[in-house]
């Protein structure tokens, strides 16, 4: 038996999707590349097979069916989308497949108690969401300067675009704002209603909640609405580099909450991918993209599942073939500490400790705002810390709403053990 | 009001690009009764075609004038399409000479696939800009009529009038001129045409061109709008209700429906979507022209259908 | 010759008038037609004869005038209340369904007289249950017999779309006849067939006639057959009628040798 | 040679009138249901029917039904995602809002749901035809894609839009296993491709084909067109409904408007197209070039440059898959323009002449 | 006979619709300058699937050439396109009339020049139809569909005229022709035979008329020519007489007297 551990990815490389998942996908593959060339995890070699959904649910499932039994059987999975990952929540809980879904999926799966097999690792939407609200305020001089504002959200119509609008709800709640919501159909390309909506509404500031051509779409609009892109916040699928590219100048001065990181070429981790595997010919994707935000979100992410792997194998053997559970174990009990992360590479990539438990599946809850400036992203906030005074309730509400209709019960101690 | 004005204005202007691509819909099937569901793949073909190749241009010449790299990936683009038009011909629709429309459109749907994958091949799957210099920001003008004045659009003006240039041009070559009239016979009947000596062959080839040069001038607005990149291709679906309204078979038809279709979809989503939800306009364009079609079956301007025994 | 007996006045065209815009094909025609009879309508092309039997066949819809059918009149009428008081008819431009059997296309005739429902027809089975079965295959064996009769037995899986030009005219007429009607309007039934062809199909519209009694409405320009099996003709050009009677007195109308049939019949 | 039917004289109507009235044929497809509920399950893995042969069946009974309304009736609908989606939340909505709702029922009322959209965007048919009215279907399908999404209510106000189901049963018996569900899905296709097969054949087929092939004439033979057309849609609709719902229930388990697309529609269409119209047979294949041969090429492409011994990235393998695809559908289409169904029976037709040539 | 004189000449040829109809078993004909051919059968026999094998119409129809070969003057032409073959002076004139239904009367015959380029020569022609069917020329404005059979017929012809041909394949052209315009259509024919001569290949189930305006004629059973000769010739010969002429035995028959229709000639058992 050859020591490989299966990795199935499920990637969008054509389609409306292309522009922003492609360099994800090669973040990803990249980095389990750069694994292997690094000697595996404790040896054991990583097997990789992409698989293209076209960011289409149907498509996951059925890349998800195809691939979970191939190859001695899929042991993590990250399903790229916010829509497949309802789709596929409940048939991973069945094949016992790990679901990790670094900065998507559903918030409330941040309860590991409930969602065993969720893994949304360092942050969910509703972290996205409380640290632009806590950014603005920052702007504003105060979160009780937000009384009697206007904030719009601008989201995608799917499962993706709805998830940080009970998050919105409860803080304008409490502070006062108004919430306008205005949907745009997927994939995005027609907004012109939208952003006239907008310039008859006039909102101090206008969150972006969208993916792929959407977003460089809605820069475009408010560019020719007038709208000024510094009141504008994306979440972190909304501000990377294909999304602003092609609108260059047009989308100075708009604002973007990071999962941790931004583009960052400097990186450690990017400066041995590029050493070992693109200065060999054997990175995937073009060379100028290496370091790019989405291509370091797919690096990221992928480091996620690897150190989950690294940890499982702590426990059950190192230098073995983990199974399913035994790799959900080891996401559940990261422990990556700043100098773990600083030795992966990860240095001012990532801020440590982001430690999971069987009651926390993000591990991790901080965020920066980063601003496009014409020609390339820079923070402009410090940390910023979601409030878990209000998301924390939040997940447990919403997570025992779905074990009820669902009819399970939360795992126990022991459970968590296993 | 002035708000009013400016979604009436961005509905129209919406509506004249919307024509632009209906534009290449009426003219194939006007003149051959397919009806080319590749449309949308052809219009993406091209802007790509056009992106790349004004950033490949100055490269390869090595002459790094924004002007000289749009007007040569132009002209190569042109040149591109109409290989596409002769290619397709070749290949596909001399085989299929006197099959029925579904089968037509079946073949339609083939070509659809193939020049996604071949676009996507060549000139790769990201977001691409077209930069021919179309002015970005808004004006406002009329600041002392209306509070904050109204806000224009000089790119959608450009684009509008572009799109009004072709309708009126092709408008000419369709009326009576002798191939015009061959195209509509082709349309008819096929066998019938080929009969009588009018080189379907021919014919096609001029068409499908045609066909390619509006997708490039639609692609190239588009994409110089909305940057080019694969959803591009859904414009195709925005443009169908256009297509109906009109009449399949009438070039100014398709500017007018593009007018009602724009001012429609838009005044529908500002004034009306916010009561149910929003997100109206798509289902809300195709129910107007679901309405204008119960009137007049064949769309505003379309041929009469015919139905005898 | 057996001699017919021709009945009563069945069907009535009352001064019908019928324009297409500028174009007036039918002027304030009447005639009647009477039971058991062989009805001709002869004239020049685009005279109208065709129009008449979209008129009576609730196709178009005259402006003027009315139908009465065995004592009903009408203004106009709808196609299906037609064929249900049992008016059948075959087109000049072969309207054929052109991607069914011959034996689909003879079965649609009898369409007005299956009474199984939507769901005892998804139901059917060979075991007999619920009726559907029974019932198809009654009509197939009066389809059938129409089949032999058309001669057309080696054809009858074909798609119609598939049979030469005379054959589907067979089909055509085949379809009529599957209906039972009581009056059968020809459109033309012979355009296309040689002189063989011709007599076969004298034969059979005689035949439908004296058996089953049907009285016929037969447009033809073949002036040998219309001479030969009607009993009285109508003539028509541009619209008008200008003739109306026996073939004899008809071939002596001079109008009539004027406008239609020349000098050389 | 052994393809023949000569010597099967029939003898009644009743033999000439069945399904497949050459006996090879019968056994042929006697063999094959057999094969499908008895062997496959036996045989196949997990994977394959889970991924390939259940998505197979459901789309083809959505094809079924799609070309009862389109390759028989002929009126051309891109609203079958629309239906598909109305049946599925139909369903949903039975099952989870009524307590103790058993699976079969909510499919079916998931399809009798579907049925009463279908002829509500039906009527346009009455007035407007072919291209137009392919177009103007298009209507009930951004309508519906817009319902699902913004109508609380359908979706029981999950905030995501998201639904699911989960702990299926039939007839108390637990539909988890991909042998099961693979098992229920191809009970279902028969039995609705049985009856599809049986409308089609019988009167109320021969008026749909008649207002396809020529409406006037139809009327004039005392067919109703608003009759023939209604009734289409609604059996048509309610077999898209059905198919939806299962795709929904037992395919995705969990879904959201976008898994009912505007793109299921155009699919549809064409697998009946490529298929054969007014062929039930065809609906089959059509499912199978549509649905199986993208899977196989992207499994097929990676392993065919791997021997000539170079790796081709998922990207350059999708692309090539889209062209090989449209290529495919194109070359067929030259071959047969009637869809694989016209192809198989000339195949017959061939055997039967074979081993002499005429 | 393949004379020096000869314009058509097909050889032997097989056609198969669909891959799998044979319906031309080897048929063979010649029509040389200026004669008016005339191919005689019964329905089904063959007559319209052969003109189209000339006007290489049969590919629309999915049929094809599988044997023998199809000469016009000497040069090969199976492989050219209709439009080709119009250019070289062939047109067929198609049985079912198929007129293009949006397109008014003039519209029709006009798409009829699209291969003449001379103005005046077109005016000439357009007048020269008119001529020939005045009919046309009162519903010149109206769009095709709407206009009765015999005018689409009318149509048809004219188009086919306004091609200017040298080789016209007539199918058909007498149906639904009132009695009249059939004698002035072959009155044409003579005409244009005789003043222009232009060579006919007509299929036409007419055969009264045809073999009286004809030259040569040819008699199709089912896919093969059973009996060919000169038209005078085959107006006499008893056969003719009796199934194609209804004059067995002196007189005509009339259609009221024919008491059975099971008796058909077949030359072929
Ligand atoms: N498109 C087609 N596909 C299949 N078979 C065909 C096709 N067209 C004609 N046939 C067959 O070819 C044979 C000869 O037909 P053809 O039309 O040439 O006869 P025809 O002599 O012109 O008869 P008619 O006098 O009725 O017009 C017929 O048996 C017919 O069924
Ligand atoms: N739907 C219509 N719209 C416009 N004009 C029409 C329509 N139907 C018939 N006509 C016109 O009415 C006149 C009569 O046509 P009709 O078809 O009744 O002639 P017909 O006597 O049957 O001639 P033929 O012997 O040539 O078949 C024709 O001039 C025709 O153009
Ligand atoms: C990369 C993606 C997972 C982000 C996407 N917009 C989603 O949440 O669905
Ligand atoms: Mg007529
Ligand atoms: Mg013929």
């Amino acid at each position: 038996q050859a020591k490989e551990q299966y990795l199935p990815v499920l990637s969008y490389r054509t389609g409306a999707y292309a522009p922003n998942g492609t360099p994800t996908a090669n973040g990803i593959v990249d980095y389990y590349k750069l694994v292997n060339e690094r000697g595996g995890i404790n040896g054991v070699k990583l097997l990789v097979e992409e698989c293209e959904t076209m960011y289409d649910t149907a498509r996951s499932v059925e890349c998800y069916e195809r691939l979970k039994g191939k190859n001695g059987g899929a042991t993590l999975i990250h399903p790229w989308a916010t829509g497949a990952t309802f789709a596929l929540t409940e048939k991973a809980a069945v094949d016992k497949i790990p679901l990790i879904t670094t900065g998507y999926g559903r918030s409330e799966s941040a309860d590991g108690t409930i969602f065993k097999w969720n893994f949304p690792l360092l942050g969910t939407y509703w972290v996205a969401a409380d640290v632009i609200v806590q950014a603005i305020a920052q702007k504003e001089g105060g979160l009780d300067k937000l009384k009697g504002k206007k904030i719009a959200l601008v989201y995608h119509d799917s499962p993706f675009g709805k998830e940080p609008i009970p998050l919105l709800q409860e803080r304008s709640k409490m502070h006062g704002f108004e919430l306008q919501l205005l949907p745009v159909a997927a994939p995005g390309v027609e907004q012109k209603a939208t952003w006239l909506q907008i310039r008859q509404a006039r909102p101090d500031y206008t969150l972006l909640w969208g993916w792929g051509v959407m977003n460089s779409t809605a820069l475009k609009e408010a560019q020719a609405t007038g709208y000024p892109r510094e009141k504008m916040y994306g979440v972190w699928w909304s501000s990377a580099e294909p999304d602003v590219k092609d609108v260059g100048q047009g989308a100075k001065g708009y604002n973007g909450v990071t999962l941790q990181h931004g583009t960052d070429k400097n990186a450690p981790v990017i400066k041995e991918i590029l050493a070992k595997l693109h200065d060999k010919n054997k990175g995937t994707g073009p060379r100028d993209e290496v370091g790019e935000t989405l291509y370091l979100r797919g690096v990221v992410s992928a480091a996620m599942g690897v150190e989950g792997i690294r940890a499982a194998q702590e426990r059950f053997g190192k230098g073995k073939v983990m199974t399913g559970e035994q790799v959900r174990w080891g996401l559940e009990n990261l422990n990556l500490t700043q100098a773990k992360l600083d030795a992966l590479g990860f240095k001012g990539v990532l801020r440590g400790p982001i430690s999971t438990s069987c009651a926390d599946h993000v591990g991790a809850g901080a965020a920066r705002i980063h601003t496009w400036d014409g020609t390339k992203w820079g923070f402009t906030t410090d940390w910023i810390e979601a409030d878990q005074q209000i998301i924390k309730p939040l997940v447990k509400a919403t997570a025992a709403k779905y074990a009820t209709e669902k009819k399970l019960t939360p795992r126990t101690p022991a459970d968590c053990q296993s | 009001m002035a708000f009013f004005l400016e979604t009436l204005f961005g509905g129209l202007m919406v509506g004249m690009l919307y024509s632009l691509v209906a534009l290449g819909f009426v003219l194939i099937f006007k003149a051959s009764g397919v009806f080319n569901f590749a449309q949308g793949a052809m219009v993406l073909f091209a802007a790509l075609a056009m992106a790349r190749l004004s950033e490949w241009i100055p490269q390869w010449i090595g002459i790094d004038n924004k002007w000289v790299a749009n007007v040569a990936a132009f002209a190569v683009a042109g040149f591109l399409m109409f290989i596409m038009a002769w290619l397709i011909e070749r290949l596909v629709l001399r085989h299929l000479v006197n099959q029925e429309a579904a089968t037509l459109l079946m073949a339609t749907l083939g070509i659809t696939y193939f020049i996604d994958g071949l676009g996507q091949t060549i000139f790769g799957s990201n977001i691409y800009k077209i930069d021919i210099g179309m002015p970005k920001d808004p004006v406002f003008v009329l600041d002392s009529v209306f509070q904050g004045g109204l806000l224009l659009n000089q790119e959608d003006i450009i684009a509008a009038a572009i799109a009004a240039a072709m309708v009126i041009v092709l408008s000419l070559f369709f009326q009576k001129t002798a191939t015009g009239r061959a195209l509509r016979a082709v349309a008819d009947d096929h066998q019938a045409a080929q009969s009588i000596g009018i080189p379907l062959n021919r014919i096609w080839v001029i068409v499908w061109c045609v066909a390619g040069l509006v997708a490039l001038v639609a692609g190239m607005i588009w994409g110089s709008k909305l940057g080019v990149q694969f959803s591009l291709t859904t414009v195709a679906l925005r443009a169908l209700p256009v297509v109906i309204l009109g009449g399949l078979t009438s070039v100014p038809g398709a500017i007018i429906g593009g007018l009602i279709i724009g001012v429609g979809e838009k005044l529908s989503e500002v004034y009306l979507g916010p009561f149910v939800g929003g997100g109206i306009e798509i289902w809300f364009a195709y129910v107007l022209a679901l309405v204008f079609l119960l009137f007049r079956p064949q769309g505003l301007f379309g041929e009469k259908i015919i139905d005898r025994v | 010759m057996t001699q017919k007996k021709i009945g009563d006045v069945v069907l009535n065209v009352q001064n019908i008038s019928l324009r297409f815009g500028g174009v007036k094909a039918l002027t304030d025609i009447s005639f009647d037609v009477r039971e058991h009879e062989v009805r001709a309508i002869i004239g020049p092309n685009g005279a109208g004869k065709s129009s008449m039997l979209n008129c009576i066949n609730g196709v178009y819809q005259p402006q003027e005038g009315s139908i009465s059918f065995r004592g009903r009149t009408f203004r106009h009428m709808n196609s299906r209340q037609v064929a249900e008081m049992g008016i059948a008819r075959t087109f000049q431009n072969l309207a054929l369904f052109k991607g069914m059997s011959v034996i689909d296309n003879l079965m649609t005739g009898r369409n007005l007289r299956i009474r199984s429902g939507l769901l005892a027809q998804a139901f059917r089975n060979p075991f007999g249950i619920g009726g559907a079965q029974k019932e198809e295959e009654a009509h197939r064996e009066f389809v059938e017999h129409i089949i032999d009769f058309l001669e057309i037995q080696a054809h009858r899986k074909t798609p119609v779309g598939q049979l030469p030009y005379g054959l589907q005219k067979r089909v055509d007429l085949g379809r009529a006849l599957a209906m039972e009607p009581q009056v059968l309007l020809l459109d033309e039934p012979m355009a296309g067939m040689n002189l063989e062809e011709k007599q076969d199909m004298s034969r059979f519209i005689l035949d439908v006639n004296d058996e089953f009694g049907t009285t016929i409405v037969l447009i033809e320009h073949d002036m040998g057959v219309v001479m030969d099996i009607s009993d009285r003709v109508v003539v028509l050009d541009y619209g008008k009628k200008i003739g109306d009677g026996t073939p004899d007195e008809v071939r002596s109308n001079e109008e009539v040798i004027s406008a239609y049939l020349g000098t050389s019949h | 040679m052994f393809y023949r039917e000569n010597g099967q004289f029939k003898t009644t109507y009743r033999a000439d009138q069945q399904i497949f009235p050459i006996a090879q044929d019968r056994w042929l497809i006697l063999g094959l249901i057999a094969f499908a509920f008895i062997a496959v399950p036996m045989l196949a893995s997990d994977y394959l029917m889970r991924a390939i042969l259940i998505p197979f069946l459901i789309f083809s009974l959505a094809a079924v039904g799609v070309n009862v309304l389109v390759g028989y009736c002929g009126q051309i609908s891109l609203g079958s995602g629309a239906f598909m989606a109305v049946g599925a939340y139909g369903a949903y909505n039975f099952f989870v809002r009524v307590p103790g709702m058993p699976l079969i029922p909510a499919l079916i009322l998931g399809g009798l749901c579907a049925t009463f959209f279908g002829i509500l965007f039906g009527l346009p048919s009455l007035r407007v035809r072919g291209l137009y009215l392919a177009v103007a279907t298009l209507a009930a399908q951004f309508f519906a894609d817009w319902m699902f999404l913004r109508i609380k209510w359908f979706t029981l106000d999950t905030p995501s839009g998201s639904v699911a189901v989960s702990n299926l049963q039939v007839f108390g018996l637990p539909l988890e296993s991909a042998a099961s569900k693979y098992l229920f899905c191809l009970a279902v296709l028969t039995l609705i491709a049985l009856l599809a097969k049986n409308l089609v054949r019988s009167a109320i087929g021969r008026e749909w084909m008649a207002i396809r092939d020529m409406d006037v004439a139809a009327a004039v033979i005392g067919i109703r067109p608003m009759y023939a057309k209604l009734s289409a849609f609604a059996v048509s609709s309610f077999i898209i409904g059905v198919a939806g719902a299962l795709w929904a229930f037992v395919y995705l388990g969990a879904w959201e408007p976008s898994a009912f697309s505007v793109d299921y529609s155009f699919r549809l269409l064409f697998m009946v197209i490529i298929g054969g119209l007014g062929s039930i047979m065809g609906s089959f294949f059509g499912a199978a070039f549509i649905v199986v041969l993208p899977i196989a090429l992207s499994q097929f492409l990676p392993f065919v440059a791997g021997l000539f011994g170079f790796e081709i990235s998922t990207t350059a393998v999708s692309h090539a898959e889209l062209m090989i695809f449209g290529g495919l559908i194109v070359w067929f289409l030259i071959v047969e323009p009637h869809g694989l169904a016209r192809l198989w029976s000339i195949g017959k037709q061939k055997l039967r002449l074979w081993p002499f040539p005429h | 006979m393949s004379t020096s004189n000869t314009v058509l000449n097909v050889n032997g040829i097989e056609v198969i619709y669909n891959h799998v109809i044979l319906v031309l078993k080897g048929v063979s004909l010649t029509v040389s300058e200026g004669q008016i051919a005339a191919i005689l059968g019964g329905n089904g026999a063959g007559k319209t699937t052969t003109l189209r094998a000339v006007s290489n119409l049969l590919r629309g129809e999915r049929g094809e050439v599988t044997k023998g070969s199809i000469e016009l003057r000497g040069e090969r032409i199976e492989n050219l396109s209709p439009a080709d073959l119009v250019q070289r002076g062939v047109v067929q004139v198609m049985e079912g009339r198929h007129c293009f239904a949006h397109l008014t009367i003039e519209e029709n015959l006009m798409t009829g020049a699209y291969t003449r380029k001379s103005k005046a020569e077109i005016a000439a022609n357009l007048e020269k139809v008119y001529a020939y069917f005045p009919r046309l020329k009162t519903r010149r404005t109206s769009q095709a569909a709407y206009t009765s059979g015999g005018e689409q017929q009318m149509c048809a012809i004219g188009r086919a005229l306004m091609t200017n041909p040298s080789v016209m394949l007539l199918d058909e052209p007498s149906m639904g022709l009132a009695p009249q315009i059939v004698e002035e259509v072959f009155e044409i024919v003579k005409d244009l035979n005789q003043k222009e001569k232009v060579t006919f290949l007509l299929a036409e189930q007419n055969t009264n008329m045809a073999l009286k305006y004809a030259d040569y004629g040819y008699i199709m059973e089912s896919g093969r020519i059973v009996m060919d000769g000169v038209a005078s010739e085959l107006r006499n010969n008893e056969d003719v007489k009796e199934f194609y002429l209804g004059m067995g035995g002196g007189e005509r028959k009339s259609f009221k007297d024919v008491k059975s229709y099971k008796r058909r000639k077949r030359w072929l058992a």
